[in-house]
């Protein structure tokens, strides 16, 4: 293993120092790993709060900030973060309107959140309502498993969300338009290589040089099946069929597109990878409102890349353009 | 039977705080010594770190529970769970919490703590845990452990016998069930993704529960 | 070799057109590969011209929009653009005030950057005036080398000149400015594993698990020395030290502190760097006036991180902190 | 000494438009059967793209050259240099392309090229090369073949002898230019980052100017 780091144990600790160090618009709670804003809110606003294992960045610390979120918990590495963070951060966000936290669906997670909320209330008062993202088509049957898992469509909620939340919306209007972000978003990733956990230490998963892991959960998951590798075109089409084949997009209709790098794939491939999805759509007669193309949801690094598509309406093209300033994703501001 | 302790107020033939202590510090020693174990069990169906998960929980837990000065059973469980719910994370670190949090809920500020008592704050336990988890017994999950377990400690007192025995009795019970695992296809958790994959692997989580249950009947 | 490419042929080719579909801002010349704004341009701005070899992405059809450049030649991977590029670029943003070109220090960069302002000048009677970074100070003697080679100040240059541009200097202010911006810039880097080209399908050099090649090239070529792999904390020496020893960064003067990640490394472990960073720059009383954390000049695949520190006065802050609107950085619009 | 070729006004007993085409066509031919050498030897202390970038760029040139119609041979290297210019890219594009520039301004409009004029072409050609890459002899560069090739090219045609039998002396001298890279440090281009270490390797640049100019000596 090969990594910049100076100890597996110390590593989510010691990127928040430089994360503080790096935004001074963001301020950190060490003691409780959160992320929050320093700057100055919107007095009355829901809060918005999400959280996760740390090795996912930009996600979630990396969207904190106007039009996003409001604060992040940063767990260990692909370990939910517990109870005591989430109320960490309710206290620090809440202004009387409540807060919003945005779960991914993982077990340790749901759970995690949900004590979190129930403490939360009991202690402060503070009302809670989680939303949770489940938006991996590679999980195919969720009556005998732990359910989607949450992914890409994530990084597009929160800032959807995050927009409806700085215009002021209430916490109902907010996570029923949460929920309409995650029922109308579906996503696939594709690995070449595993991640490698620091504290592992060696790579999640072996894979040869001649085959790819379709359906790749972000922690290393297995997929759907390993398939040869393939050419650009070729993946695409093993990314986008499967999202389209789940979510009626019809033609006609509109979408966010997003493809996403798994942390070890430049730029350069993944915009390859983007012509071909767009191809694809092309072909189906989906429009493209909004594009959105980089490293924004990882797993370490893993090579590899997953495509969200978002179908979009006027209100969540009209949210996804207003204004965010976070590291992560920064425009209008 | 609990152990003769220094606690003012332990209560002979039932459960007393040091017992509760003794328990605690068991069930950390198992896990510690078991770590690596768990850990590979969890690296072949999950994300390999169930050993050290429950490990730095139980670690914090029992210093917890050393630290706390006087105090009821349930309290003492309480502090427990609050810990853990604090230090472990993931799946583990909800579910073992709301265990010990609903068995001091259940005991309350009680000092009197017998067998019936402390079986019932067991099945509180139990029913805090699947509801948490929404998994049912043969999700190839800690509840398949945990439930027979909890189940054979209710019949076994019912028959008249001592907390000792019922404990033990419910130890052979929970190895069992943690055996039964093994065949089983995951539908809770993070196994659930493997699908059929992940039959022919014992489930961690049943595995430590069985090592909470085998602490218990040690030192209960 | 494991990539998401049809070709390595056409890898170029076909991320000019993800990257003209990805941003409705921005135009693609395909036939001269030239990215150049398609937004409304202030008229008789100076225009900013750049490119070099691809394969550094998002650097430099990345870096074209208003406050940055106006267009980028985009060679092939890791190969100088030709002189028919630059002068199609050139024609392109000519709007009266001249045209700068920015090049990094490269033999072949340099010399067809060169061949290209002598074409264009007599071809088209445009301006044009070059200017080269150099700020790598792993190539110590440039006496006897082909000189330092041109990192990560290229993108603190970019954006600092182009929001002068912007402002309305004229050719010469410009010019003079880019120089400045050199001179006072210092880069070192170092690789933990090799990249691989696409046309070459192997790795461009071996290294040991427990090596590193401390001050790489971002085209792979040879640094300073191999050394043992180290901790975060050793790193940040190795690469910081060898920059303030060679510009007289003195306590009390402000930089820009740049942490680069050159594609294979984590957002995760960058903010582990630049918190270590930090930590020697307040060791030396160097105060950070601003800071930029990411992958901005990558080198593919390469795992692997450059730091490069800018002593910036407020002219250069403030230059800094203009609106910039591209694809790889954008604030303020 | 020229062919005899089919262009109307070739100049016999110098050099015709045709015998530029054969130059061009047979340097393209070496090129292309040398290419994976001449890779080989760019990745020992380069970046492993001379060969094809000047297999690519050669191919291209000579295509150019047979589809440019009536033209003098100053014009048709002019087009030789224009080609390779926007199609080698790296640093043998700008460095070949303004050799052949060069050497096309040098002969200018004229049809009539007799030996001294083709060396004083190749010598403006030198010239603008040198000027370009601001490399001198002894850098380890194409300089190192193309300069005593040019001086032995000068100096026996100063001695009366014929274009045809100087330029087989010059190839001689361009090969033993070549051959005395291999001990040399690299000063100039990428090989110049190796530092020390580029000493022991041929010059990628200095082998395919020793094959251009062996081709003048096999077609002009
Ligand atoms: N929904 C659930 N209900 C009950 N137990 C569960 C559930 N999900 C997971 N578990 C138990 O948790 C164990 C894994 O714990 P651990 O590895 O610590 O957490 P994580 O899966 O988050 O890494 C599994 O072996 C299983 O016994
Ligand atoms: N400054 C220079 N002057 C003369 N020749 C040079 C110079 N720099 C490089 N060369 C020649 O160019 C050759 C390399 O060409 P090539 O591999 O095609 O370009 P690049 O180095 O850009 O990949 C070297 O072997 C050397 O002979
Ligand atoms: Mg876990
Ligand atoms: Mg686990
Ligand atoms: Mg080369
Ligand atoms: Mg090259």
């Amino acid at each position: 293993m090969k990594k910049i780091i100076n100890d597996p144990d110390t590593v989510v600790a010691d990127a928040l120092l430089g994360i503080e160090e790096a935004y001074p618009q963001l301020r950190v709670d060490h003691e409780n790993k959160v992320v929050y804003r320093g700057d100055e809110r919107r007095p009355g606003k829901v809060g918005l709060v999400s959280g996760g294992g740390s090795g996912h960045e930009p996600l979630h610390g990396g969207f904190v900030g106007l039009g996003m979120l409001d604060a992040a918990c940063a767990g260990e590495v692909f370990t939910s973060p517990v109870p005591d963070q989430m109320i960490a951060a309710t206290k620090l966000v809440d202004d009387g309107a409540g807060v919003l936290q945005i779960v991914k669906n993982y077990t340790g997670d749901v759970m995690n959140f949900e004590m979190a909320a129930e403490m939360a209330a009991a202690e402060t008062g503070v009302e809670v309502v989680s939303v949770v993202t489940d938006d991996d088509v590679a999980v195919q049957d969720s009556t005998f498993t732990a359910g989607r898992r949450g992914v890409g469509v994530t990084v597009l909620l929160e800032k959807i969300v995050g927009a409806a939340a700085e215009e002021g919306r209430d916490l109902a209007a907010v996570a029923e338009l949460a929920r309409k972000v995650n029922g109308n978003g579906r996503s696939m990733g594709l690995a070449l290589t595993s991640c490698t956990v620091p504290a592992a230490g060696k790579p999640t998963f072996e894979i040869g040089e001649d085959e790819m892991e379709l359906g790749v959960g972000i922690h290393g998951e297995p997929g759907r099946e390993r398939v040869p590798m393939a050419s650009a075109k070729e993946m695409a089409q093993l990314l986008v069929e499967p999202v389209l084949a789940d979510l009626p997009f019809g033609s006609g209709d509109g979408v966010i597109a997003f493809v996403n790098g798994l942390g070890g794939t430049p730029l350069l491939e993944l915009y390859v990878l983007y012509h071909e999805v767009r191809s694809i759509l092309d072909q189906h007669g989906i429009g493209v409102a909004r594009s959105l193309v980089g490293n924004y949801i990882t797993s370490l690094d893993m090579a590899g890349a997953s495509v969200t598509l978002l179908k979009a309406d006027d209100e969540l093209v009209g949210l996804w353009d207003a204004p965010v300033s976070t590291p992560g994703l920064r425009w209008g501001a | 039977m609990g152990r003769t302790g220094e606690h003012p107020r332990a209560a002979v033939g039932g459960v007393s705080v040091p017992d509760v202590r003794s328990w605690i510090d068991r069930f950390a020693e198992l896990v510690h010594a078991e770590r690596d174990r768990l850990t590979e069990l969890d690296a072949a169906v999950g994300d390999a770190d169930h050993g050290s998960n429950l490990d730095r929980g139980m670690k914090a837990a029992a210093a917890a529970a050393g630290e706390l000065g006087d105090a009821a059973p349930g309290e003492l469980l309480k502090k427990v769970g609050m810990t853990l719910v604090s230090t472990v994370g993931g799946a583990s670190g909800p579910l073992y919490g709301t265990l010990f949090l609903r068995m001091g809920a259940s005991l309350g500020e009680a000092t009197d703590v017998d067998g019936p008592a402390f079986a019932a704050a067991l099945r509180a336990g139990l029913v805090g845990v699947a509801a948490r988890g929404k998994a049912e017994v043969g999700d190839k999950t800690l509840l398949d452990a945990l439930t027979p377990a909890v189940d054979e400690l209710d019949a076994v007192l019912a028959e008249g016998a001592s907390l000792s025995e019922a404990l033990g009795r419910a130890s052979t019970a929970a190895d069992a069930g943690r055996d039964a695992t093994e065949p089983l296809v995951a539908r809770k958790g993070r196994a659930s993704y493997l699908g059929e994959r992940s039959a022919g692997h014992q489930d961690p989580g049943a595995t430590s529960v069985a090592l909470l249950v085998a602490a218990a009947a040690q030192t209960l």
